[in-house]
């Protein structure tokens, strides 16, 4: 799932600042289950911004709304009527849902409440780890499943560096170095003749740094 | 009543096996009980969110005091626990918008300790008497 | 659902003392039905309530009187007998209250009441009579027989042989080996009983009532059956000692639970290796003294080896032993039969091999291998405080315990909570005495904490009344308020079922969401409290309750 | 010892000149200065004429800025010494690597080190972005291509002087999981890697063992091993590298040593002195590499009572 965490306050009071209607839309997918923009942290959001303006001479309305999936025209345009009555929105939601708004709502402005973080898993309750950089060219064939591209911090594909100390990373001594957890990994498969070849080059034209990506299914396309 | 009035009352949510008990019986031997205390019964206090008592301070609640069970004495275990995390949390937030966070507090009663209770909501609505919150609130 | 303006309230002017006029106005002017009386904790107060709800088809009640425990649980229970849900019949108290307090709280209390979620469910759910005891340590064997005494079809399942773990450690819960034996045998030969040992339980899916378990048998065959209930009793077992002040445990130092392993199988006392000691001491040291068990055990081994082989024997033990309750008698058994309690300061304990081979004397004497050295006193005062320097044949050292690995894989598979110090019992006063986490999940004997046989005996009996308290007499009524998940508004993402204090919560496969076993559940909340999707309700409460009250609050009509 | 073949080199490089004939090899390091004058090359260098046969110029060592390590490679040439050009993976992404390499063989720059280089977060612009685009190995693979089959890494040809590079590669024996280093090692190797220079040893046997891997793979013979040597300057500076600097062991005993000496500096010189002959006598071991951080004046006194003076004179 995409993990994202809240903005501060105080960031997104800068955003809003002249705005007296304000729309704070969440997301009922990956940000509700990552805790950081589900309808708990719309009321909670939507609650502080309200609570900050007491007392400030301007007049606030704060508004909510949370919807199944931001990143969806259809479940946008349900919003049709709040946004018309609102002069700005905070978005609790990831990147791609805040410029679906942006894209839907055209003279609206809509700001960003929430720092998309990245595609990772719940290490346990409350914890999440970042385990993919959507590279566009899977390389966990040869990596025992372990992604050298979003867990080394010098997305090396030929490692571990020599910073690998006692299974961590040398750059957080409570990051694991993905190298030795690949190592360990396909020792336990009995597979430690793949890491005697040299990984060619990253194609990093599949990346980002080929431009935006796009995907299609010629099939499905209507 | 008035949100004017509102301002000076505390808002107290009770966990029913045991601050609930404590409270009323505080009330009911007529202890010393500041008058603008008004509770309201959960079923644990680990049941009590973010967002209620971000909705009691902005309808004009002073202070909300979230009454738990002592540790280790939550009948769920972890209610207790889970709430006072909660309410550090939120101390966070209120803080984050320059909001006085002292304005929200975790304490825990026994349903036997009815002075305790009551103790604790005097101190609290005290300390947020010495303060001039409406002040402390537009800066 | 019932239409809601079928509410009213009962007023008590407690004789006059309370000014109700503002009260009834308040509440009128809300459509709520008013009736007052003077004094409603009197004999005729509940007839009085019981007579005006005779058939006035309310859905919820709102009582303003003082009322202590008993007489609001009685005055629920006389509305419930209207058919009010006892969570819809609320009790508040407005004597001491000032005239303006007092109409808030009526106001908030009949608010917050008129917005409560009713208990949507009540059913009886019919039952297997049926219970699952895990492990055979005594007391679960104990548990075993009552529950069938009790008219309880028992299956008592074991990774070992039956009783095997109770018999080989016997010092945990200080059984005697032949009342063991004699558990076992009527176990085996209760109709009522199906013993299934050696066998590995696979898994236990379900919740109370109708727990469904898999076991997978020594011989390659699995098998599987239903349960109303659970206890367990896998009991607890010594932690390995390597080396004890630096000395390799084996033929010289040896771990009590040897001794009694040894003496227990009647094979004498080969585990002195055949040699006759004169001089033996027992140390209790402090990781061994969590709980009286391991220091009893020694108490008992030290008085048998002075009675079989009227050998010298000592009994260190530190100062938390000596003040323990209940230590008494075994002094006083300990002096009579002649051994010497020392109690010993740990710190400056130290045991010392001898260099050089031993040497005998005479086949079966020995030469005192080992020297202890401490500071300590003698507590018959004869060989006074000081330093002591005991030479030794052999030294025995009480147990640490742990809960068992059965124990372990148990609360594992069963998603149960374990106290600090790793056993199924837990601190918490509302777990006592035989609870767990999770409701029809029981723990007895030593695997709660390490006790002694009659303890175990106490907790077998206590859990045989908790499973007739659950399973009645093969129905289960379901009738407490439950979480709720809204389904359409459920983003699955798991923290309810992980945030489940009682692991009462599960995923729906079918309906995409996650569901509360209401059976299970213990309506604290908790997992509304955590849901970021704000589609968990709880019953007897209801978000819009707290928003109703607060309204009142705002002065919002 | 097994004697390499003498006499051939592949580049102009003097310290590929001194492996090549055999001789124990002696490097020197130089940070470049974080600004922009020239002097300071000269300045610090002057303590290495005559103990060294090359110098290893850092790229923005720990990931804090300084003079670019060509440039300063080239002004150290203008003095007279020969510069080791070190190049990490971690500021520039291929083209950017490849140009400078360019760049640096025009200048006359003929001894490179490929790095993976120290992450940011280490140094003082922790905010910027880092680049990884290709890794120490492709590094080594893409300086041999340029080199061997004039071709740039994308396979085009190379028109015009090819950049002769004699190159190199670091190796950390000390870091995790120890029984994979040596197969990185042959890796490094295998991707065109000539010469190896070490993270510093202060625990020598673990390097022994090391060593004794890599000759089991026979790579001592593939490839001139030298072990890396920071002096230590007093037990704090060893501690503060055993605490803060990833992929060291200190043997607690050294730092014990050092903190009872009565003139640390003089102690740090002479267990310098000490590891080096050491590690001289384990075979395939054909040089060091001497790091003298902030303190380049120690270098000719280690340098001279290891008895590795004079240095070959073999332009």
């Amino acid at each position: 799932m995409i993990v994202a965490e809240r903005k501060a306050i105080s960031d997104i009071l800068q955003m809003i600042e002249g705005a007296g209607r304000v729309l704070v839309v969440g997301c009922g997918t990956c940000v509700t289950v990552c805790l950081a923009g589900g309808e708990k942290e719309v009321a909670v959001c939507a609650s502080l911004l309200r609570l900050q303006n007491q007392g400030e001479d301007r007049d606030l309305t704060v508004a909510e709304a949370t919807i199944e999936r931001q990143c969806e025209w259809e479940f946008v345009r349900e919003l049709d009527e709040l946004v018309a009555d609102c002069d700005a929105i905070v978005s609790l939601a990831c990147g791609a849902g805040v410029q679906t708004l942006a894209a839907q709502f055209e003279d609206t402005p809509v700001f960003p409440g929430l720092n998309t973080q990245f595609i990772g898993i719940p290490e346990e309750q409350g914890v999440w780890t970042e385990h993919c950089l959507a590279c566009g060219e899977c390389v966990l064939d040869k990596t025992g499943g372990i992604c050298p591209i979003a867990r080394c911090a010098k997305t090396i594909l030929n490692g571990p560096c020599g910073g690998s100390q006692d299974g961590k990373c040398e750059i957080n001594p409570e990051t694991d170095c993905a190298w030795q957890l690949i190592f360990d990994r396909l020792k336990r498969l009995g597979r430690l003749h793949m890491l005697e070849e040299i990984e060619p080059p990253k194609n990093w034209s599949h990346s980002s740094d080929g431009g935006p990506r796009k995907v299609k299914r010629e099939d499905m396309i209507l | 009543m008035t949100t004017g009035e509102l301002r000076t009352s505390v808002i107290a949510f009770c966990c029913e096996n045991s601050a609930l008990q404590a409270v009323e019986d505080a009330r009911h031997f007529g202890m010393t009980m500041p008058e603008c205390v008004q509770t309201i019964r959960v079923p644990c206090a680990g049941k009590v969110e973010e967002d209620h008592i971000l909705k009691a301070l902005e309808s004009g609640a002073a202070g909300v005091v979230l009454f738990a069970c002592h540790t280790e004495n939550c009948q769920y275990l972890q209610g207790n626990v889970r709430a006072e995390k909660r309410l550090t949390r939120l101390r966070g937030l209120l803080d984050e918008i320059g909001y006085p966070a002292d304005a929200v507090l975790y304490a825990s009663a026994a349903p036997a300790e009815a002075a305790r209770a009551a103790r604790i909501l005097r101190t609290f609505a005290d300390d947020l008497a010495s303060v001039d919150r409406e002040e402390a609130i537009e800066q | 659902m019932k239409a809601q303006q079928q509410r009213a309230a009962i007023l008590c002017s407690c004789c006059g003392q309370v000014d109700l006029t503002e009260v009834e106005e308040a509440l009128q002017s809300r459509d709520i039905f008013c009736w007052r009386h003077d004094g409603l904790c009197t004999e005729d107060g509940t007839e009085f309530i019981a007579g005006r709800m005779a058939g006035a088809n309310l859905e919820g009640v709102l009582i303003c009187a003082c009322a202590d425990e008993d007489k609001a649980r009685l005055w629920r229970r006389t509305a419930a007998a209207e058919d009010v849900q006892p969570i819809m019949t609320s009790v508040i108290g407005l004597r001491d209250l000032p005239p303006d307090v007092r109409r808030r709280e009526v106001l908030m209390a009949a608010a917050y009441q008129k917005n409560m979620l009713p208990v949507s469910v009540r059913e009886a759910v019919s039952v297997p009579q049926k219970v699952l005891v895990l492990g055979s340590s005594a007391a679960g064997l104990r548990a075993v027989i009552d529950l069938a005494e009790a008219g309880y079809d028992v299956t008592v399942a074991d990774e070992e042989e039956l009783a095997r773990r109770a018999l080989s450690h016997l010092p945990p819960d200080l059984s005697g080996h032949n009342d063991v034996c004699a558990l076992r045998d009527r176990v085996a030969e209760s109709d009522r009983v199906c013993v299934r040992a050696p066998v590995q339980v696979t898994g236990i899916e379900g919740q109370v009532g109708g727990f469904a378990a898999t076991f997978a048998h020594a011989d390659g065959h699995s098998s599987a059956d239903r349960f109303g209930a659970i206890v367990l009793a896998p009991g607890c077992e010594p932690v390995q000692r390597g080396e004890f002040l630096g000395v390799d445990v084996g033929a010289e130092v040896v771990p009590v639970s040897q001794f009694d392993d040894a003496m227990a199988r009647e094979e004498g006392l080969s585990v002195l290796a055949g040699v006759r000691p004169h001089q033996v001491a027992f140390v209790v040291p402090s990781d061994a003294t969590d709980t009286e068990v391991p220091f009893m055990s020694a108490v008992r081994a030290a008085r048998r080896t002075r009675r079989v082989l009227n050998a010298d024997v000592y009994l260190l033990c530190n100062d938390a032993k000596v003040t323990a309750s209940g230590m008494e008698r075994a002094y006083r058994d300990l002096r009579d039969d002649g051994v010497t309690v020392i109690r010993f300061d740990e710190e400056t304990l130290s045991l010392e091999e001898a260099d050089v081979p031993h040497t005998y004397t005479d086949p079966g004497e020995m030469a005192h291998p080992l020297t202890l050295r401490f500071a300590g006193e003698d507590l018959d005062g004869a060989g006074g405080a000081g330093s002591w320097e005991l030479p030794c044949d052999r030294v025995f050292v009480a147990d640490q315990l742990r809960l068992s690995r059965m124990g372990e894989r148990l609360a594992d598979l069963l998603e149960l909570r374990r106290g600090a110090d790793g056993f199924l019992g837990d601190d918490n006063i509302f777990q006592l005495p035989v609870d767990t986490n999770r409701r029809g999940i029981f723990v007895v004997g030593s695997a709660g904490r390490p006790k002694t046989a009659e303890a175990g005996r106490v907790d077998a009996a206590n859990a045989v009344l908790s499973v007739q308290d659950l399973l009645g007499g093969g129905v289960m009524t379901v009738d407490h308020a439950a979480a709720i998940v809204q389904g359409e508004k459920c983003a699955l993402c798991l923290t309810c079922i992980r945030s489940c204090p009682h692991t009462a919560i599960s995923v729906d496969e079918d309906e995409g969401a996650a569901v509360v076993h209401r059976e299970a559940c213990q309506g604290c909340g908790i997992c509304a409290g955590e849901c970021p999707a704000d589609a968990i309700q709880l019953e007897g409460y209801s978000d819009d309750s707290f928003a109703a009250a607060l309204d009142v609050l705002r002065g919002v009509q | 010892m097994t004697e390499r073949p003498t006499g051939h080199t592949n580049t102009n490089s003097n310290l590929e000149r001194v492996l090549a004939a055999g001789e124990f090899a002696v490097c020197g390091e130089l940070g470049p200065p974080r600004s922009a004058d020239a002097e300071v090359i000269a300045d610090h260098a002057r303590h290495f004429h005559g103990y060294v046969d090359a110098v290893n110029i850092t790229d923005n060592q720990t990931a804090i800025v300084r003079m670019s390590s060509i440039a300063a490679g080239a002004l150290l040439r203008e003095v007279g010494l020969e510069p080791v050009i070190q190049m990490t993976c971690r500021d520039r992404n291929r083209l950017a690597q490849q140009a400078d390499l360019l760049g640096a063989a025009a200048m006359g720059l003929n001894t490179l080190l490929c790095l993976s280089g120290d992450h940011q977060v280490f140094g003082d612009e922790d905010t910027a972005r880092n680049v990884y685009d290709i890794d120490s190995m492709h590094l080594l693979q893409m300086v041999r291509k340029m080199r061997d089959d004039r071709q740039f890494m994308s396979g085009t040809d190379l028109e015009g002087a090819e950049p002769r590079f004699f190159v190199g590669a670091a190796a950390n024996p000390f870091a995790d999981p120890f029984e994979f280093r040596v197969v990185r090692l042959a890796k490094k190797v295998a991707a065109g890697a000539e010469f190896i220079q070490t993270q510093a040893v202060y625990d020598v046997d673990r390097f022994a063992r090391w060593m004794e891997a890599a000759r089991d793979m026979g790579l001592h013979e593939k490839v001139s091993i030298m072990a890396g040597l920071v002096p230590p300057k007093s037990a704090g500076a060893l501690r503060y590298m055993k605490n803060n600097v990833s992929g060291m062991r200190i043997p607690e005993e050294l730092i014990r040593r050092m903190s009872g000496a009565q003139d640390p500096k003089e102690e740090g010189i002479q267990i310098t002195v000490e590891i080096i002959q050491q590690v001289r006598e384990i075979e395939g071991v054909r040089g060091v590499h001497i790091m003298p951080i902030m303190w380049e004046s120690a270098l000719p006194e280690i340098v001279s009572r290891a008895g590795l003076t004079p240095r070959p004179d073999l332009s």
